[in-house]
């Protein structure tokens, strides 16, 4: 396979493709008729996904730089690169969204039914902003594909969402984008930090380079950690997510939950370490983080529990779930990192899958209440084993992939703060006390509605989409290890890093 | 070649451009008069042309200044200035008058227009920007203004059927000779301060300590003021929405692109060039505009619904963005003015061109609500709008984006942080009022089809959308050479001012 | 697969052999494969009976007869070979002189950082005689279940759980670290959970599951949290080293490890059903009595018992937690066994009884017998089993009777039977031998495992808190006594006095079938002899051991010992060689022969006590008064869970969500936008369209401008 | 004789300018403002014997250009009299908020 590789020259063009690929399926689309645009936009994520599967095998385990990469400068005049690699920790963030991509298209074909030629270009232009977010190597480029990603995710939740889909929308992007704005901030901060002599630079690695005094740092950090916590979503910012969650379209909520989340912790292990380190260890930031992550586990999950629409339940715990992966990240060991890293693969395959069904489900009866549903393991079993063990991975049951992370990001957690990670830990017991009673009322009690008993059970569409992920759900819950080593050498550099780099001395003034 | 200024034949070659397009202003008046006009009688077949025929006075406007770039200008500091800044300035001038030309002719012709005149009245008004952008002496500052001033009164009031029109015209007057004012007399107390009215000279001045300093510090602020209310910065923008809103739709969106520019081309040469040695005395001016600008302007658009008024809000707080770059006083911040006033150009047009197609026979589809389900009923058009609002929006993708990141670079090199962050925070305020046309047009459904759409494309429409799309789309995805041409025109400017100063390497 | 351990098995006293285990990775496998046969079987019987609710019925009353006989044979089938497995790998145990666990390892699990957790099962002693039990007892289950589930529709599923069940109680006791140790912990759980709930039609059931599966995660915070303390000691998470390390790296009594085993026993009191996360074993009878045999009897809820005498060395360093494990165990026997006297359901009875049993093992292991505590595992999942299996009968005979006659008496209820030994004997007589048994009547199984453990928690009263085992030495007879009561008065309501099912359903009343009967009388048979494994020498020796007629002595004392060896060692060392002699003197065979005497005297007693009640069937009955009410409603534990412990939680989340999230955070930020929106709408009215008022603000910011440059 | 002179014409100035703010004639105050130009004419006139001569010469400019806004500014006036038959701008205020 290597050797095959390598006579393609695919490390030289893969993520070329892979980022540029869908604004030419989204193209493709637009030119072709209403009626063929789902299939061609599947052809091609699918096409993409099985070429980005070469990644695997293409990526050198060991090495903690980043590989791939390739940098042509695009803006000369700004010091602006279009720079693309990735290391350990976006291999995954890539494998994961091209993975996700076909499925969310395949999602639609039912849920869909107008406009779909927009609606499959505007999905495949949010694949694109993807990508390019997680494998972006230049700041000015990153924020390109960051925001990016939110005017598609605006019209998908706008246009094809629910009652309250304009609230929903706005409420996303308002909130997404006051954050991402005072990130540009920073962003420009560091340019000018890097100017020292001559022309700034946005590249990642000459900012790398960039000395900052703690005050600086701080200030810094703060700019940032706000856009990537807005978009976490780490509570108390968490709001706008189960407004989008529920009024969006099915596709549009698997992206949302199994990738777009993604990029806030993404963000954090890829610039807030790594670029202010000192501000990154400071006591009274880790605190606020922790207890923030930590906050979000079990508030999180005492809201979920009462909701009565099964969507914004889900929503909810999805911030219960990233609030692992923050509490992880900032426990700055190595397990805690690689359990985050493995929440979010996770959080992604186990969430979308949640919304997959929740959304076959809202074809059949056009409700999202739980209350409507109850008994239905009797009309629609394979759909109810579907829902069993997905629910049963979001719960972080061993021997699913969400398992493995939340223990690694517990005990890495619990190396440096234990007491943070026993307060985390409880979030096991109130899992348990969301997600089961919202399966017990759709699938379990009496089958007392009509309109539930002629419910057609998953078609084979539906079956050929949920079954590669909850068969992920239990290979990495049973074998994570070969993820685990790719992420670790990169997991390991950003935390010598900030274990390693001290604050440049403070200005004399200011 | 050399510029040689003290031959008074070589002011005739550097300001060709200027000159061509008076003289083509003129034979458009003529042409029209004598083609007759639609005003009285019905209109002719084929009168369209006389559009046409001032967008080949463009053109032709457009390869003289194009030609400029062959000549090196001489020493000293002349009235006329041949320097990049001066010829970047016009190609946003002569951009703004070819889409203005372009979108107008439909409507010049639904509503009876004096086509000649009218066309004609657009050729001077761009003559007066170009002048306003290429002196270095205020008494020509002063002139060029009123030359595009009474231009813009009379074309805002141009519809003379029409009382918003009407009114709009009279509220510009006033306000506008008004504010003139104030103008005079900053520049009558520079000159006192001072000693001259070229600004190589004042800036002589005011470096080697000659100027009277009380006298300088009034002028400034006055000079100021006059600016600013030309630029529509809070609070001397009260004209603003009213004249926007009341002027026929092509008026205004030559207006809000080209007029704003001139002026800040202006400003910025005044007191770069001019009183770039005193920062101090108008830099705290500069930035409370700006920040009440930003943010009230974007405040008031939250609560509009008649979209013409809400992009007339809107133009009051790009004023305010750019007062930033003015602010700055640096070649970045300088380099993101230009580069944005041309990305604004573009995207302002090209929002009012979709406007005035939605807008209907006699400006009376203005509200929000007929937006509603636009994007059904004519993707193209609402797919336009959207990119257009995207990028006054400042997304990436659009060179409104560019023009901010410039911008927002200059600030940071001048350390503007409180002043960056009211830009950023007042932006994501403005994304409602932006995202909410386009939800409307999107998410929306329309109210039905029980009156007819009386939407039209015609083919100069199309052109002008197809540019504007063009320029905004292409200077969002490489902008690199825009952005090295505005550095130049920068340098051209700044350069020139430290010379005068002795302060250059 | 080698033959050498079966050869060494022919060949008695062989030399030892070294000890290679014969396919580890298959005991476990079978049953999954199990698992996913049925389940693939069971989605195509599951798609059939929703094709036919869709068509407007209610689906199918009846199995599959084309699938069933699959099931019949996959389900039971695997259960079987495993257990074939187990039995060849005892043999090279058996014969082998195995000191150290067999660790076999599959690949690496999760490896990160300081961490490296090994797909890895551990063979030795106890985790042998763990195999046994759940293959053994398991296997006989699922035999019973064949007849027992035999009308049900969803018969391939239950196999498909029950399969799933023993994988996951495979990996439980063969983990060779605590996270694979965790796998299973939770996949029993899970099965619990599916189980519980498997009529999950009935909300109640349903509910039922849903109970078990949050209390036992309470219990799993613990387990993760003890883990994690675990890892940060050690840096490692595997048994061996864990152990191995333990006595060198924590100081004994010390705070480290008294938290870890404190957590460790959050952990096991969840699973097994202690005080105070016993409440969901209860309500876990909702599940098919097959089940509660299984699961709620005979192994998952001895995983707590057997997780303690895994990490013996541990509790060993951890005096207090040792104390706190007994301590709790007595407690949760005696209140178990109250409440259990009360009780009118037959399942209800004997849940009781199994948490009263589960205390009674956690004494064992609180007070350091080890071997002891898992001594009384395995004799209780013999006749715990036995006892759910016959009462299933019984269950199983009354659903039939009342449905005869379309009744909907509870079948359950012990009051709605009587007299149905008559009709049912070999149901009858098997149940009798188990009720001895743990009432611990001489020799049945029960009474060696159960003094033993008593005898135990009398010495530790002589070596730590001498007054704290003291009291619970006394609890301990005490609860063993009541045993005898609450199932001398189950047996009689039951088996006993006239019949109360109704004229009609008691002509419908039948012995159960074959494929039933046999497990109950082989159960029966090890209820009998399943003691004499570990009859204490001293015992042995006496009267009580017919003078050494029993045949051994002691045995599974001994083979625990590498197990046990260190954890005992500690103790010693540490607290001293305990007496040998009860609290108040006496030796064990005068306190052996006190108890059996006690136990056979209120059994008699209790037995012409009850045939004397007038037992009124459930309809007529009046609800219970005074004391009784008290204990028929178990004391209020439920009733106090849900005030102070539920309902603050819900309050707390949904104050979150109204309260905090919609009013708070949401408040503050459309609070915000709608402010802004506001603020502009105001300010626009100062655009109030006049030239003059335009010309005013423009002259007051010229003034502006104009003061701030000349002031 | 410079500070007499630039006090009248700040006085002028400043009676330009309250004039635009009080009355309501459209032409009145078209007259305020040329009071206001010519103020600065004034001022202009003044600087001019004492730093050169290009103040006269913007004087001459200035009034040009007023004499052109008056065209102008009539033309308008007069054509929004045709709508409103007055020339009080109290009553133009079809465009507000």
């Amino acid at each position: 396979m290597t050797s095959l590789l390598q006579a393609v020259a695919f490390d030289s063009w893969i993520l070329h493709v892979l980022v540029w690929g869908p604004m030419a399926a989204m193209l493709h689309v637009l030119l072709e008729d209403e009626e063929r645009s789902g299939q061609i936009a599947f052809g091609w994520t699918l096409a993409l996904f099985v070429v980005s599967l070469g990644l695997w095998w293409s990526f050198t385990v060991g090495d903690p730089g980043f590989q791939m990469a390739s940098s042509v400068p695009w803006i000369e005049a700004w010091g602006v690169h279009y720079a693309l690699g990735i290391d350990g920790i976006s291999l995954f963030m890539v494998l994961l969204s091209s993975f996700t991509a076909p499925i969310a298209i395949l999602g639609s074909f039912r849920y869909i039914t107008r406009r779909r030629k927009s609606f499959h270009a505007l999905m495949l232009l949010l694949q694109t902003g993807i990508i390019g977010v997680f494998t972006a190597l230049d700041l000015m480029l990153f924020y390109v594909f960051f925001e990016l990603t939110l005017v598609p995710m605006y019209f998908i939740v706008g246009v094809w969402g629910g009652k309250r889909r304009i609230y929903a929308a706005v409420k996303f992007f308002l909130y997404t984008a006051v954050g991402s704005l005072l990130m540009l901030v920073g962003i420009l901060y560091l340019y000018a930090a890097t100017a020292g002599a001559g022309d700034g630079s946005f590249a990642y690695l000459d900012i790398l380079g960039a000395s900052l005094s703690m005050r600086e740092q701080l200030w810094l950090f703060a700019a940032f950690a706000l856009a990537f916590s807005i978009k976490v979503p780490l509570f108390p910012f968490h709001t706008w997510l189960p407004d989008a969650h529920v009024e969006a379209p099915t596709p549009g909520s698997v992206v949302l939950a199994a990738i777009l989340l993604k990029m806030g912790t993404y963000g954090f292990l890829r610039f807030l370490l790594p670029f202010f380190p000192a501000a990154s260890q400071h006591p009274a930031v880790v605190t606020v983080m922790l207890v923030l992550g930590t906050a979000g586990i079990v508030y999180a999950a005492w809201v979920a529990a009462v909701q009565p629409d099964a969507k914004k339940l889900v929503a909810y715990t999805s911030v219960a779930h990233m609030g692992f992966v923050v509490i992880g990240i900032f426990a700055l060991t190595v397990t805690g990192i690689q359990g985050g890293l493995v929440v979010m693969i996770s959080h992604g395959i186990s969430t979308g899958a949640l919304f997959l069904i929740l959304g076959m489900l809202y074809e059949r009866r056009h409700t999202r209440l739980t209350g409507e549903f109850g008994g239905l393991a009797r009309v629609a079993p394979m759909l109810a084993l579907a829902l069993v063990i997905t629910a049963l991975a979001s719960i972080g049951l061993p021997g699913t992939s969400g398992f493995v992370g939340e223990f690694l990001a517990l005990l890495g957690t619990f190396e440096t703060h234990p007491v943070t990670a026993v307060i985390a830990t409880s979030g096991v017991i109130f899992a348990a006390y969301y997600m089961l009673p919202m399966v017990q009322r759709v699938l379990f009690n009496e089958l007392d509605r009509e309109e539930n008993r002629s419910m057609p059970d998953l078609s084979r569409r539906e079956i050929f989409i949920l079954s590669p992920m909850v068969a992920l759900m239990i290979v990495i819950g049973v074998a994570p290890t070969p993820i685990l080593e790719r992420m670790e050498p990169s997991v390991d550099a950003i935390l010598e890093r900030v274990h390693t780099t001290p604050p440049a001395e403070e200005p004399a003034d200011s | 070649m050399t510029l040689d200024f003290s031959t008074p034949a070589h002011y005739l070659l550097a300001l060709l451009p200027e000159i061509v397009l008076s003289v083509w202003g003129m034979v458009v008046l003529l042409a029209g008069v004598w083609r007759g006009d639609g005003a009285t009688s019905a209109p002719r077949a084929g009168s369209g042309n006389l559009a046409v025929l001032a967008m080949v006075g463009v053109l032709a406007a457009a390869f003289a200044n194009g030609w400029l770039y062959g000549l090196t200008p001489g020493q000293g500091s002349p009235m006329i200035a041949v320097d990049r800044f001066h010829l970047f300035a016009n190609w946003i001038f002569l951009l703004a008058a070819m889409l203005a030309l372009a979108i107008s002719p439909a409507y010049v012709r639904r509503q009876r227009l004096q086509e000649g005149e009218f066309h004609a009245l657009v050729l001077f008004a761009t003559v007066g920007m170009m002048l306003m952008g290429g002196t270095r002496d205020l008494i020509v500052i002063f002139l060029a203004l009123e030359v595009m001033s009474i231009s813009a009164y009379v074309l805002s009031g141009f519809n003379r059927r029409d009382p918003k029109s009407a009114e709009s015209g009279l509220k510009y007057f006033l306000l506008g000779a008004f504010s003139t004012g104030f103008l005079l007399y900053g520049i009558a107390l520079v000159y006192g301060a001072t000693g001259s009215t070229n600004l190589g000279l004042i800036a002589l001045a005011i470096g080697s300590d000659a100027a009277v300093g009380g006298l300088l510090h009034v002028g400034i602020a006055l000079l100021a003021i006059g600016f600013a209310f030309k630029v529509s910065a809070i609070p001397f923008h009260m004209w603003t929405p009213d004249v926007y809103e009341g002027a026929p739709s092509p008026v205004t969106a030559f207006m809000s692109a080209s007029v704003k520019a001139a002026a800040f081309v202006a400003f910025a040469r005044v007191f770069l060039v001019g009183f770039g040695g005193i920062p101090e005395s108008w830099y705290a001016i500069g930035w409370w505009l700006a920040a009440l600008t930003m943010v009230i302007a974007n405040v008031i658009a939250l609560a509009q619904t008649n979209v013409k008024r809400l992009l007339a809000y809107s133009s009051i707080a790009h004023a305010g963005y750019l007062l930033v770059a003015i602010v700055a006083l640096n070649q970045n911040a300088t380099a993101g003015l230009l580069f944005y006033l041309l990305v604004y150009t573009a995207m302002n047009i090209g929002a009012f061109a979709v406007i005035l197609c939605v807008s209907g026979h006699g400006e009376e589809r203005l509200g929000l609500h007929r937006y509603a389900g636009l994007g059904a009923r004519h993707p193209a058009l609402a797919v336009c709008l959207t990119i257009f609002l995207l990028s006054l929006a400042g997304f990436p993708g659009t060179g409104g984006f560019m023009g901010k990141i410039f911008i927002l670079q200059g600030a940071a090199e001048a350390g503007l942080w409180t002043l960056s962050v009211i830009f950023v925070l007042t932006t994501v305020v403005s994304y409602y009022y932006y995202l909410r046309i386009a939800w409307y047009m999107w998410m929306r459904e329309g109210a039905g089809s029980d009156e007819p759409d009386p939407v039209t494309v015609p083919l100069t429409m199309r052109f002008a959308m197809g540019a504007a799309v063009a320029v905004v789309i292409g200077l969002g995805i490489f902008p690199g050479g825009g952005v090295s041409f505005a550095r130049a025109g920068a340098e051209g400017l700044l350069t020139a001012g430290a010379l005068l100063l002795g302060a250059a390497p | 697969m080698t033959l050498a351990p079966l050869s060494g098995l022919l060949q008695e006293g062989a030399q030892p052999a070294a000890y290679e285990p014969v396919l580890p990775g298959l005991i476990v496998l079978l049953p999954l494969l199990g698992f996913v046969v049925n389940g693939i079987l069971a989605m195509r019987v599951g798609a059939r009976a929703a094709a036919a609710v869709r068509a407007g019925g209610d689906g199918p009353e009846r199995p599959d007869d084309g699938h069933k006989r699959w099931v019949t044979l996959v389900g039971p089938g695997v259960v079987g070979l495993s257990f074939v497995l187990v039995l060849l790998n005892f043999a090279g145990m058996f014969h082998a002189d195995l000191h150290d666990p067999v660790v076999v390892t599959y690949w690496s699990w999760m490896v990160t950082g300081a961490l490296e957790v090994d797909a890895a099962l551990q063979l030795d002693q106890l985790s042998m005689i763990m195999m046994l039990v759940v293959t053994g007892v398991g296997f006989l289950i699922h035999v019973f279940s064949v007849g027992y589930m035999h009308d049900d529709p969803g018969y391939a599923r239950y196999f498909s759980y029950l399969n799933l069940f023993v994988f996951f109680m495979l990996v439980l006791v063969l983990g060779a670290s605590f996270p694979v140790m965790f796998v299973g912990w939770e996949g029993v759980g899970l099965c619990s959970y599916l189980l519980i709930g498997f009529w999950f039609q009935d909300r109640e059931k349903a509910d039922a599951g849903k109970k078990a599966f949050i209390v036992n995660r309470i219990g799993d915070f613990g387990f993760l949290v003890a883990m994690f303390l675990v890892f940060t000691t050690f840096g490692t998470l595997a048994f061996p080293e864990v152990f191995s390390e333990a006595p060198e790296l924590l100081e004994y009594g010390g705070a480290a490890v008294t938290a870890i085993t404190l957590f460790l026993f959050l952990g096991a009191a969840g699973k097994s059903a202690q005080i105070p996360l016993y409440v969901w074993l209860p309500d876990a009878m909702a599940g098919p009595t097959p089940v509660s045999a299984l699961i709620h009897a005979a192994t998952m809820v001895t995983a707590g018992v057997y997780m303690v005498a895994r990490t013996s060395v541990l509790f060993a360093m951890a005096p207090v937690s040792s104390a706190v494990v007994a301590a709790v165990g007595v407690l949760t026997a005696l209140l178990a066994a109250t409440i259990a006297l009360a009780q009118h359901d037959i399942k209800k009875v004997l849940a009781y009884s199994t948490i009263s049993q589960l205390g009674y093992m956690f004494l064992g292991v609180g007070v350091g017998a080890y071997a002891a505590g898992i001594f009384h595992l395995m004799t209780h999942a013999f006749f715990k089993a036995l006892l759910f299996l016959g009462s299933g009968a019984v269950i199983h005979a009354m659903h039939h009777a009342l449905h005869g006659t379309h009744s909907h008496a509870d079948p359950q209820d012990m009051r709605n039977m009587g007299g149905l030994g008559a009709s049912m004997p070999v149901t009858w007589i098997t149940m009798w031998i188990a009720t001895l048994a743990i009432a611990g009547v001489w020799p049945l199984a029960g009474f060696f495992s159960k003094d033993e453990i008593i005898w135990y928690a009398g010495l530790a009263a002589s070596s730590s808190y001498p007054a704290l085992f003291t009291v619970l030495w006394v609890l301990a007879l005490a609860t063993a006594l009541l045993t005898a009561i609450y199932m001398t008065r189950l047996m009689v309501m039951t088996f006993h006095g006239a019949n109360r099912t109704g004229r009609e359903e008691a002509r419908h009343l039948h012995e159960a079938p074959r494929v039933m009967t046999i497990p109950l009388i082989l159960l029966a048979i090890l209820s009998v002899v399943g003691g004499w494994v570990n009859v204490p020498e001293e015992v042995a020796a006496s009267v009580l051991g017919l003078a050494g007629a029993l045949p051994t002595s002691e045995w599974l004392h001994h083979w625990l010992e590498p197990i046990t060896a260190s954890a005992t060692e500690i103790r010693y060392e540490h607290l001293g060689e305990p007496a040998h002699a009860a609290p108040f003197g006496g030796g064990e065979v005068l306190w052996a022969g006190l108890s059996t005497l006690a136990a056979l005297a209120l059994v008699l007693f209790t037995a012409r006590a009850a045939a004397r009640w007038k037992v009124v069937p459930a309809a007529q009955a009046a609800a219970p008064t005074g004391f009784k009410s008290l204990l028929f409603n178990k004391w209020y534990v439920d009733e106090f869970y849900d005030r102070f412990v539920v309902e603050p939680v819900l309050a707390a989340s949904r104050f979150s969500w109204r309260v905090i999230d919609a009013v708070l955070i949401d408040g503050a930020v459309n609070g915000l936008g709608l402010v802004t929106r506001a603020g502009g709408a105001f300010v626009s009215l100062f655009q109030t369209g006049q030239v003059n008022t335009y010309a005013l603000v423009l002259t007051l910011g010229v003034l502006a401008i104009l003061g701030f440059v000349v002031f | 004789m410079l500070t007499e002179a630039l006090t009248t014409s700040a006085l002028l100035f400043v009676i330009g300018t309250f004039g635009v703010l009080v009355r309501r004639n459209a032409i009145i105050m078209f007259l305020c403002i040329e009071l206001q130009l010519n103020a600065v004419n004034l001022a202009l006139v003044a600087f001019s014997r004492y730093v050169g001569v290009e103040g006269q010469v913007f004087v001459f400019f200035v009034m040009t250009v007023a004499a052109a806004e008056a065209a102008v500014g009539l033309a308008i006036i007069i054509s929004i009299f045709r709508h409103y038959r007055t020339v009080n701008v109290d009553n133009f205020n079809l465009l507000k908020w």
